[in-house]
C-alpha cells in the first residue's frame, strides 16, 4: 500500500486543475466566515460570553476564525502550492469536514440565541453572514477529489522540523485545555467541544495525524519531554484561581490510579473490579499515620515513610487477593475483586471500636488531615512563583505530577521489558506461554501486587489532598469508573489513560445540566465503547489488532511501523 | 435452640431468594462462559415490571388472585429486558476478548440502574410494594418458630421453580439442546442445533426466575428500589461460584449455603466482628475461601481455566 | 459523515428560523439593572442531582426564598444579595470542587450547606481558608463543631456553622420522652451511618442514665433489605421499644418486618424518619411509631406557617422537603449576620471577618424555632417535639425545650 | 550457549540417554489414552512417534511436557525426575511444539522467539525500571540470539512481521525457534510438517537435521510416513495408547501390524493432498485430523475455550 511519492505527483496534476470554480467558492465562504466574525452575532450581551460586539470577535467567533483559516490553508495546500505537503495530506477530506464543522457550529449557534435569547429576532446580520460562509465552503469542498496520499513512514523532513511540530502541537493543547476549562457556561463548552471535535476530525481525516503519531514515535522522548512540560506549565495559565485547579488535580490523582489500573487490566489483561480498595488503603494508612485529631495510631513517621508503608501495605492486600483467585480463571478474579472492594468498603466502615478494632472511625471517617509539609514548604500556604500565585491545589498537583510521572515511566519502562513480553505473551495464550517458561503464576500476581502498590502510593497522597477520608469515597462505581478511564482511553496506552480520565472527571464538572443523566449516559458509553470502539480513543496498536483479530490492513499498517521504527536504534524504545 | 432454627429459617428465605438469583448467572455461564454482571439488575426489573402491572391493572387491589398476574407481569418484564441485553449488547462480542463482555455488563447494569431511577415515576427513593392479604401480613407461630407468610412464597417458589427447571432441562427438545450447545457449541451448530436461539432462551431462562426473585423479594421486604439488584446480584453470583458455576442444583445449594451462613454469622459469631455489620464480610470470605480450597464449586465439576 | 451532518443540520437550521417568529426584540436582560447596588452572593452546596437531589433542591429553593425576600425589603442598604447555588452530587470530592470555585470568587459573603457530613468535611477547611461563614442545615455530626474527642470539646474551624440540632440533643430528648411513657426496655439498631449511630449512642447514655436498660442494640447494613435475622435477634430479648437511628428508607421497612414478624412494639427515631415517606414505606402497622424532630412542628408555629405559604406562593416545582425550614433559617441568618458585617464595608472580601463575628452574635425566631449559635456554632434552639404515627399521618404528640 | 551449538560438529549417534519414560499410564476418568508406555531418547537421536489418530500421541507428549501429570510411571530428564509442570520441565531443558500452532499472534516474529528467553534471562521489574548496563547487556544478547534463531530456521528477514501475518510454513518454522530459544537438550515437535506441500516438507527434515547436529536429541510425532522414515533413527509406534513396536524406521516399515494399525484411517496420500492445498492458500492451518473422542482433542477444546 506504500506509494512511492512519485505516483501522486503526477495524479494530482491531473484531477486537480489549478484553481477550480468550485475552489474559488470554497475560499469566498472562508473569507465570509472571518468577515462575520468581526460582526456582531448577537443583539444580547448576557448571551455566549457577548457576541454583540462589531469588530472585536467574542470567543465563539475566533473558533470561527480559526476553522476558516484552516480551511484556507488546506485551499492553498490544494492548489498545488506546497507539493510536499499536498501529497502528505488529504486537503479535500480535511476540508469537507471543515466546513461541515462550520455549518454545524454555526447553526447551533443559531439555535441557542433563538432558544435563550429567545427568539432569532435578536440575532445580528453577522451570524447569517457567517452561516452563509459555512454554507459555501461546504458547497465548494462538497465535490472535491480526494488525492492519493503517500505514506507518512515513507515522508522524512529535517528532524527539528518534526520536532517543532510536536512542540506547537503541545503548545496547542496547553492553550486548548486552559480556554476549556476556563469556560463557564455549558453551552459555551459544548460548542467548543463541537469546534474542537469537527477540527480533530478535520485534521485527522486530512491524514495529519497520522503523520504526527509518526513523527512522534521517531521522537518518543522530545514528545514525554513536551506533554511533561504542557502538564508542569498548565497551572501557570490559571493566574492564581484554585477553582480549575482542584478539578486538575483530581484527575491527575484519577489519571494516576488509573496508569495503575492500566498495568494490571492493560498490560496483564488481567480484570480488577476492586482496585479502588487499594487507593482507599493508602489513603487510610496515611490519615491513620497523620496528626488529625480523628488518626487513632501513635505512630507519626515521616511522610515518605508513610508513602511507602501505604504502598506496601495495600500491595499486600493485592497479595492477599491475588495469590488464591490467580490460579482460576480470569472470571473467578474479576469477580472475586468486586468482592474484595465490597470487603474493603465494608470492613473501614466497620472499625470504629463498636464493631472490631478502633481505626476507621467507621462511617465517620478520619477528617481535618493536615496539608503536607516537606521542610518549611506547606502545602496549605500559596506560593508565589514569577509573580503568579499557586495555591493549595496547585502544589498538590506538582506533587502529583512528579508520582504520575514516576508511574508513567514503570509502565512504559515494565511495557518494553522481558517482563513486559511475558505479560503479552500470557494475554495472548497463556498455555503457550507457560509451555515456553513463562512463569505466568508469577508474572500474574507481580501485576497485580505491582498495581496495587502504585494505588496506594497516589492513595496515601489524596488523602491529605483531601483533607479527609470517608469509607463512601472507595464505592464499587469508583472502581468501575477506573476501569472505564482506561476502557475509553485505550488499554494498554498511557496518552488513552490520561485522555480517558480527563473525560471522565472534567465533563461532569463542566456539563452541569446533564448532572443527572451522567451515570446513565457513562453506561451507555461501556456498552457503546465495547461495541464499536473496543479499542478505546487512544489504543496501543497491540490492542487494536487484538480486538479487530481480523482486520488485515491494520496488521500490515503496524507491520511497517515497526520495521521502520526499528530500522533507526534510537528509537528502537518506541517499539509497541 | 429454638433461636438456632428460627435463624436457620431465616437463612433458608434469604438464601432461597439467592439461589433463583444465582440460577441466571449459572445457566447463562454454563453456556456462553460469560458472567452478566447485569443479572442483579435483570432482577431488580423484574420487581419493578410488578409493581407497574399492580399500579396499572389493579391499583389498591390486595387479593390473592392478583398475585399471579403481577408474577407475570415480573417475569415479562426481566424477560424482555434480558434478552433484548443479550441480543443488543452481548451477541456482538461472542468472539471478542473476555473484557469486553464484563465491561459491557457493568455499562448495562449502571444504566439500567439509572433507566429506572429517573424514568420510573417515583423510583428516586425506596418505593412501597403492594400488600397481598395472604402472603404479607402477620406471621404464624409454630410453636417458638415464627413464620413469616412471605417466607413461605419465597422458598415455596423456589422448590416449584427449580422442579420446572429440572423438567425443562432434562426432558424437553430446547433443554437438551441447551446441554448440548453447553457441552460444545461447534458440534452442537453442526448437530443443526441453532446456538443463537438457545443462548436466547438461556438469558430468558435465567430472566425468569429473577423476575419471580424480584416478587419474592418485594413481597418479604415490601420495599423495593433501583439498587437493590447490585448486592443482591452480588450475592446470587457468590452462590452460583460456591455451588459451582454452571451447575443447576449448585447454584441452589449455594445460595441456601450462603444465606444460612449470613443467618447465622448474624446470630452466633460473637464479639465484635460478629452481629449485621459484618454478614456481607463473612459471605465474600466464604466466596474467597471456597474458590481457594476448591475452585470448581461445591458441585461443580473441574473448572476448564479460560485464561 | 458531512452528508449526516448536512441531513441533521438543515431541518434544524429550518426550525431555527421558525422559532425566530415567537420572540422579539427583549431588551437585554443581563443584570444591569440595580448596577448602583453592590452585590453580595450566598452560596448553596447541596446535592442538587443523584439520589438526595430532593432534600438539596429544597435547599436551594429556600434560600433563593430567603434572598428574594431580603432584597425586596432591602435588608442591607445598598447592598443585592445573590444566589450562587453549587452541586456536590452529595460526594465529598465535587463538594470540594464547589467550595473551592466559591472561594475563589470574592463577592461570597457566606455559603448555605452542606447536606451530607461527610462532605462538609471537606468544604470547610476550604471555606475556611477564605473565611467565607458556612451555615449547614443539615449536618448532624458532632465532631464538625466540637472536634475530635467529645471529652474536652474543640472547634475545628470558626467559620463552620448549623441550624440544625446534632444527635446530641435529639436522641436524649426522645430516651426521656419513652421513660417518661414508662418504657424501660429498649433495644436499639442503626445502621452504622454517621447521623444514626450518633442519634443511637446519645440515646443510649440518656437511657441509662434515667434507668432505663438497653436489651440489645444491633446495627443493619445501608443496603439490607431483610431484616429478618436481626428482628429474631432481638425479639427474644422482649424490648418495650425499638429506638432506631437512621432514615425512612431503612425505617419504614424495619418497622413493617418487625410487626410482620410479630415484635409488635413501637419504633421511635429521630428527625431522618420523620416523613410521610416513611409511613408510607412502613404500612398500615406503623400506627404507634415516634420520631423526635427539631422545633415546634413547621405548621404549628405561625413562622412555619408563614414560611410554607410563601414557598409554595413562589412556585418551586419541588417541595421544601425535611431540610428547607432550616435552609431558609441559614440564609436569614447570614442575610442577619450581613445587616451588621456589610453596612459599611466597601466590598464582601473585606466584611468577611466581621460577617463570621456578628453570625455568632446572631439572634431571631426563624422558622424552625430561636436562631443562635453557642460557641461551638451549634445552634443554641433546644426545642423538640415527639411525633406519632396515627391514621397514616405523623400528629405532634409532646413539644418540649430538652434540659 | 546456543550460540557455541551453533558450530558445534553433530555428536556420535546414541550418547547418553536424554529421556526416560517408564511405564507412563494416563487415564481421563474412565478411559485410558495412554498406556504403560516406555520410551527413551538418546542424545544427538531422532525418535518418531507414529500412530493412527486417537493412539493419544499429543497426550503422551503433554505427559512428557508436565502439561498432564501421569497417572502412573515416571519421566526422567537426564536422569532426573521432573516436576509435572511445564516450566520447570522448559528450564531443565525440555521444549516442544504445538499440532495446532500456538504463536503469540500479535507479537513480532522477534518477540515471539524473545518470549523463548525468558526463562534464560532473569531480569526483575526493578532492574527493568532501572536499566542499568546489565539490563541492557541481557537484552542486547537475547535480541542477538533471537535473531540469530530466526536466521537459523530461516526467517531472519521476517523478524519485524507480525507472528499472525506469517505464512503457515513460516510460523511453524518460527515455533521451533521459539522452542530452541530456550536452550533445550530434547525437542518434541508435534506435526511438524502438518498442512505443509512437498517443498516446505523437505526443507523442515532439513531443518531438523540441522538441529541434530546443534547435538539435541529429537523427538516428533508425524502422520506422513514418508517423512518418518527418512527422518528418524528409531521409530515408536503408539496404537490405542499402548506400544506397538519401537525400532529402527526398516523394522518398523516392515512389521505387518503397522500397517494393520494403520488401515481404516484416512488413507496417507488423501491426507497429504489436503494438506497441500491448505499449504497452498496460506491462510487457514488444518485442523489436525482427530477423532472428537480421542483425549488428544480436549487440548484443541481449551483452545476455543
Amino acid at each position: 500500500m506504500t506509494t512511492s511519492p512519485a505516483v501522486p505527483r503526477t495524479k494530482t496534476s491531473v484531477n486537480n486543475p489549478r484553481p477550480s470554480p468550485q475552489w474559488w467558492l470554497a475560499l469566498a465562504g472562508a473569507v465570509l466566515l472571518i468577515a462575520s466574525a468581526f460582526l456582531s452575532w448577537c443583539y444580547v450581551p448576557a448571551l455566549l460570553g457577548d457576541l454583540s460586539i462589531d469588530a472585536f470577535p467574542g470567543g465563539l467567533q475566533i473558533l470561527m476564525i480559526i476553522v476558516a483559516v484552516l480551511a484556507i490553508f488546506f485551499l492553498v495546500l490544494r492548489s498545488g502550492r506546497m507539493p510536499s505537503m499536498d501529497t502528505l495530506l488529504d486537503s479535500a477530506k480535511a476540508l469537507k469536514a471543515l466546513s461541515a464543522t462550520a455549518v454545524a457550529f454555526m447553526v447551533l449557534v443559531a439555535i441557542v440565541i433563538a432558544l435563550q435569547a429567545p427568539g432569532l429576532a435578536n440575532a445580528n446580520p453577522g451570524l447569517f453572514v457567517g452561516i452563509v460562509g459555512a454554507a459555501l465552503m461546504l458547497a465548494g469542498s462538497w465535490q472535491m477529489a480526494s488525492d492519493p496520499l503517500v505514506d507518512p513512514i515513507t515522508v522524512r523532513l529535517p528532524g527539528w522540523v518534526e520536532i517543532l511540530v510536536i512542540v506547537v502541537m503541545m503548545a496547542i493543547i496547553l492553550f486548548g485545555a486552559a480556554y476549556a476549562l476556563g469556560q463557564e457556561d455549558g453551552t459555551v463548552f459544548c460548542l467548543f467541544l463541537v469546534f474542537l471535535g469537527g477540527v480533530v476530525a478535520a485534521l485527522a481525516r486530512g491524514g495529519l495525524f497520522s503523520w504526527i503519531s509518526v513523527i512522534a514515535a521517531r521522537h518518543r522522548q522530545v514528545l514525554m519531554m513536551g506533554a511533561l512540560a504542557v502538564a508542569f506549565l498548565f497551572p501557570f495559565t490559571q493566574n492564581g484561581s484554585d477553582a480549575n485547579m482542584s478539578i486538575a488535580t483530581q484527575v491527575l490523582i484519577f489519571a494516576t490510579t488509573a496508569l495503575g489500573l492500566n498495568i494490571v487490566v492493560g498490560l496483564a489483561g488481567l480484570l480488577d473490579l476492586g482496585y479502588i480498595a487499594f487507593l482507599g488503603a493508602g489513603a487510610y494508612v496515611s490519615a491513620m499515620m497523620s496528626h488529625s485529631a480523628f488518626a487513632h495510631i501513635g505512630w507519626k513517621p515521616p511522610f515518605i515513610v508513610v508513602v511507602i508503608i501505604g504502598a506496601i501495605v495495600s500491595s499486600i492486600l493485592g497479595l492477599i487477593i491475588g495469590s488464591p483467585t490467580l490460579r482460576v480463571s480470569g472470571d473467578y478474579l474479576a469477580i472475586v475483586t468486586l468482592a474484595f472492594g465490597e470487603i474493603f468498603r465494608l470492613t473501614v466502615n466497620n472499625l470504629d471500636g463498636n464493631n472490631g478494632p478502633r481505626l476507621t472511625n467507621g462511617p465517620n471517617g478520619i477528617p481535618g488531615i493536615p496539608d503536607l509539609e516537606f521542610g518549611a514548604f506547606n502545602f496549605g500556604d500559596t506560593h508565589t512563583v514569577l509573580g503568579i500565585p499557586l495555591g493549595r491545589f496547585a502544589n498538590y498537583y506538582f506533587l502529583m505530577l512528579i508520582v504520575a510521572g514516576f508511574i508513567i515511566l514503570v509502565f512504559t519502562r515494565l511495557n518494553n521489558s522481558r517482563i513486559g513480553r511475558g505479560w503479552v505473551a500470557i494475554r495472548e495464550d497463556e498455555k503457550a506461554a507457560e509451555a515456553m517458561g513463562v512463569n505466568t503464576f508469577g508474572l500474574k500476581l507481580f501485576a497485580f501486587a505491582g498495581g496495587a502498590f502504585l494505588a496506594g502510593m497516589a492513595g496515601t497522597i489524596k488523602a491529605h489532598q483531601d483533607v479527609s477520608v470517608t469509607p463512601d469515597q472507595y464505592i464499587f462505581l469508583e472502581s468501575a469508573f477506573l476501569l472505564a478511564a482506561i476502557v475509553l482511553g485505550g488499554m494498554g496506552s498511557v496518552a488513552g489513560v490520561l485522555v480517558g480520565a480527563t473525560v471522565l472527571k472534567l465533563l461532569p464538572e463542566k456539563l452541569r445540566f446533564v448532572a443527572d443523566y451522567r451515570l446513565l449516559i457513562f453506561g451507555l458509553l461501556l456498552v457503546v465503547m465495547m461495541r464499536f470502539r473496543p479499542e478505546g480513543l487512544v489504543p496501543s496498536r497491540r490492542r487494536a489488532l487484538e480486538f479487530h483479530a481480523d482486520d488485515q490492513e491494520l496488521a500490515d499498517r503496524v507491520e511497517e511501523v515497526h520495521l521502520e521504527i526499528a530500522a533507526d536504534p534510537d528509537t528502537a524504545e518506541a517499539k509497541a | 435452640m429454638d433461636l438456632f432454627f428460627q435463624q436457620l429459617l431465616n437463612g433458608l428465605t434469604l438464601g432461597s431468594l439467592y439461589a433463583l438469583i444465582a440460577v441466571g448467572y449459572t445457566v447463562v455461564y454454563g453456556i456462553v462462559q460469560i458472567i452478566n454482571f447485569a443479572h442483579g439488575e435483570v432482577f431488580m426489573i423484574g420487581a419493578f415490571g410488578a409493581l407497574a402491572t399492580w399500579t396499572v391493572l389493579f391499583q389498591g387491589q390486595t387479593s390473592l388472585w392478583v398475585l399471579p398476574v403481577m408474577i407475570i407481569g415480573a417475569v415479562a418484564a426481566s424477560v424482555v429486558v434480558a434478552v433484548l441485553m443479550e441480543r443488543v449488547a452481548y451477541r456482538p462480542l461472542r468472539h471478542a476478548p473476555r473484557l469486553a463482555p464484563l465491561i459491557t455488563a457493568i455499562g448495562i447494569s449502571v444504566f439500567l440502574q439509572e433507566a429506572i431511577r429517573l424514568f420510573y415515576p417515583g423510583a428516586k427513593s425506596a418505593m412501597p410494594f403492594p400488600r397481598i392479604d395472604i402472603v404479607t401480613g402477620a406471621a404464624l407461630q409454630l410453636g417458638p418458630l415464627t413464620v413469616r407468610r412471605s417466607a413461605i412464597f419465597t422458598i415455596g417458589s423456589l422448590i416449584v421453580c427449580a422442579a420446572l427447571l429440572w423438567y425443562f432441562i432434562n426432558r424437553t427438545k430446547l433443554g437438551r439442546g441447551m446441554l448440548a450447545v453447553s457441552q460444545d457449541k461447534d458440534t452442537a451448530r453442526l448437530m443443526g442445533i441453532n446456538v443463537d436461539r438457545i443462548i436466547a432462551v438461556a438469558f430468558a431462562l435465567g430472566a425468569a426466575l429473577a423476575g419471580v426473585a424480584g416478587v419474592a423479594q418485594g413481597l418479604q421486604n415490601n420495599n423495593i428500589d433501583f439498587f437493590m439488584g447490585f448486592l443482591a446480584g452480588l450475592k446470587a453470583f457468590t452462590a452460583a461460584v460456591l455451588g459451582g458455576i454452571g451447575n443447576i442444583m449448585g447454584a441452589v445449594l449455594g445460595g441456601l449455603v450462603l444465606g444460612v451462613v449470613e443467618a447465622m454469622a448474624v446470630q452466633f459469631i460473637p464479639g465484635t466482628f460478629g452481629g449485621s455489620p459484618w454478614k456481607d464480610v463473612w459471605a465474600f470470605a466464604l466466596l474467597i475461601i471456597v474458590l481457594v480450597f476448591r475452585p470448581q464449586g461445591l458441585l461443580g465439576a473441574r473448572v476448564v481455566d479460560r485464561a | 459523515m458531512q452528508r449526516s451532518i448536512i441531513r441533521l443540520g438543515v431541518p434544524l437550521a429550518v426550525a431555527a428560523l421558525a422559532l425566530s417568529a415567537c420572540g422579539s426584540r427583549s431588551e437585554s436582560t443581563s443584570s444591569s439593572s440595580g448596577a448602583a447596588t453592590k452585590v453580595a452572593k450566598i452560596g448553596v452546596i447541596a446535592p442538587l442531582s443523584g439520589g438526595l437531589s430532593a432534600m438539596g433542591l429544597g435547599i436551594k429553593n429556600s434560600v433563593d426564598l430567603a434572598i428574594k425576600q431580603a432584597n425586596d425589603s432591602g435588608a442591607v442598604a445598598g447592598w443585592k444579595f445573590e444566589l450562587y447555588a453549587l452541586d456536590d452530587e452529595a460526594k465529598a470530592e465535587v463538594g470540594k470542587n464547589a467550595a473551592t470555585k466559591i472561594s475563589s470568587d470574592d463577592a461570597v459573603i457566606g455559603v448555605v450547606g452542606t447536606l451530607n457530613s461527610s462532605v462538609a468535611q471537606q468544604t470547610m477547611p476550604v471555606l475556611a481558608a477564605a473565611k467565607i461563614a458556612q451555615v449547614s442545615p443539615a449536618n448532624t455530626n458532632p465532631s464538625l463543631t466540637q472536634g475530635a474527642d467529645a471529652a474536652n470539646k474543640k472547634r475545628p474551624y470558626n467559620n463552620y456553622f448549623r441550624t440544625c440540632t446534632t444527635d446530641a440533643v435529639q436522641g436524649p430528648f426522645a430516651a426521656q420522652y419513652l421513660l417518661g411513657q414508662g418504657i424501660k426496655k429498649v433495644a436499639t439498631i442503626h445502621d452504622k451511618k454517621t447521623y444514626g449511630q450518633g442519634l443511637v449512642d446519645a440515646f443510649t447514655v440518656e437511657f441509662k442514665k434515667g434507668g432505663g436498660e438497653i436489651v440489645a442494640a444491633e446495627t443493619v447494613g445501608e443496603n439490607d433489605k431483610d431484616f429478618a435475622t436481626v428482628i429474631s435477634k432481638i425479639k427474644p430479648s422482649a424490648p418495650g421499644a425499638i429506638y432506631y437511628g437512621g432514615e425512612y428508607p431503612t425505617a419504614g421497612p424495619l418497622s413493617q418486618q418487625m410487626k410482620a414478624q410479630g415484635l409488635t412494639v413501637p419504633l421511635m427515631g429521630g428527625d431522618g424518619i420523620f416523613d410521610p415517606k416513611f409511613i408510607e414505606l412502613a404500612g398500615a402497622t406503623a400506627t404507634g411509631d415516634m420520631a423526635t424532630s427539631v422545633g415546634a412542628p413547621t405548621d404549628s408555629t405561625d413562622a412555619g406557617k408563614k414560611f410554607l405559604n410563601e414557598y409554595k406562593a413562589a412556585g418551586y416545582k419541588e417541595d421544601a422537603s425535611a431540610y428547607g425550614g432550616y435552609g431558609y433559617d441559614a440564609a436569614k441568618a447570614i442575610i442577619e449576620a450581613a445587616k451588621s458585617a456589610l453596612k459599611d464595608a466597601k466590598d464582601v472580601k473585606s466584611a468577611r471577618d466581621a460577617e463570621l463575628t456578628a453570625l455568632g452574635k446572631v439572634s431571631f425566631d426563624g422558622v424552625t424555632g430561636k436562631v443562635a449559635f453557642d460557641e461551638f456554632g451549634d445552634t443554641t434552639s433546644k426545642i423538640l417535639t415527639v411525633y406519632k404515627v396515627d391514621a397514616g399521618k405523623w400528629i405532634p404528640a409532646k413539644t418540649d425545650t430538652f434540659k | 550457549m546456543s550460540t557455541q551449538t551453533l558450530q558445534q560438529p553433530a555428536p556420535p549417534k546414541f550418547g547418553a540417554p536424554v529421556l526416560e519414560a517408564s511405564g507412563v499410564v494416563m487415564r481421563f476418568g474412565g478411559l485410558t489414552a495412554v498406556n504403560n508406555v516406555n520410551l527413551t531418547v538418546r542424545e544427538g537421536e531422532i525418535m518418531g512417534l507414529i500412530g493412527p489418530n486417537g493412539a493419544g500421541k499429543t497426550t503422551f507428549f503433554n505427559c512428557l511436557t508436565g502439561m498432564y501429570k501421569p497417572t502412573e510411571g515416571e519421566v526422567k530428564f537426564q536422569g532426573a525426575v521432573l516436576p509435572p509442570k511445564p516450566r520447570a520441565v522448559v528450564k531443565a531443558g525440555m521444549a516442544r511444539t504445538f499440532q495446532n500452532i500456538r504463536l503469540f499472534g500479535n507479537m513480532t516474529a522477534l518477540e515471539n522467539v524473545m518470549v523463548g528467553r525468558y526463562c534464560r534471562t532473569n531480569a526483575l521489574a526493578f532492574t527493568s525500571i532501572i536499566r542499568g548496563p546489565k539490563y541492557h547487556r541481557e537484552e542486547a544478547e537475547s535480541r542477538r540470539i533471537a535473531q540469530e534463531l530466526l536466521d537459523f530456521v530461516g526467517l531472519g528477514h521476517t523478524s519485524e512481521h507480525l507472528a499472525r501475518n506469517l505464512p503457515y510454513g513460516d510460523q511453524r518454522r518460527l515455533e521451533i525457534a521459539r522452542a530452541l530459544a530456550t536452550d533445550p537438550k530434547l525437542i518434541l515437535l508435534d506435526e511438524p510438517t502438518a498442512g505443509m506441500n512437498p517443498k516446505e516438507t523437505e526443507q523442515a527434515k532439513d531443518l531438523i537435521f540441522r538441529i541434530r547436529d546443534k547435538g539435541l536429541a529429537v523427538v516428533v510425532i508425524e502422520h506422513d510416513m514418508r517423512f518418518i522414515f527418512s527422518l528418524c533413527d528409531r521409530v515408536h509406534c503408539l496404537v490405542r495408547g499402548e506400544t506397538l513396536i519401537e525400532g529402527s524406521p526398516h523394522e518398523v516399515q516392515s512389521d505387518h501390524r503397522v500397517i494393520e494399525a494403520y488401515i481404516g484411517q484416512p488413507d496417507e496420500d488423501e491426507e497429504e493432498l489436503v494438506a497441500e492445498a491448505h499449504a497452498h492458500d496460506h491462510e487457514t492451518p488444518p485442523t489436525a485430523p482427530t477423532a472428537p473422542a480421542s483425549p488428544a482433542s480436549d487440548l484443541t477444546k481449551e483452545d476455543r475455550a
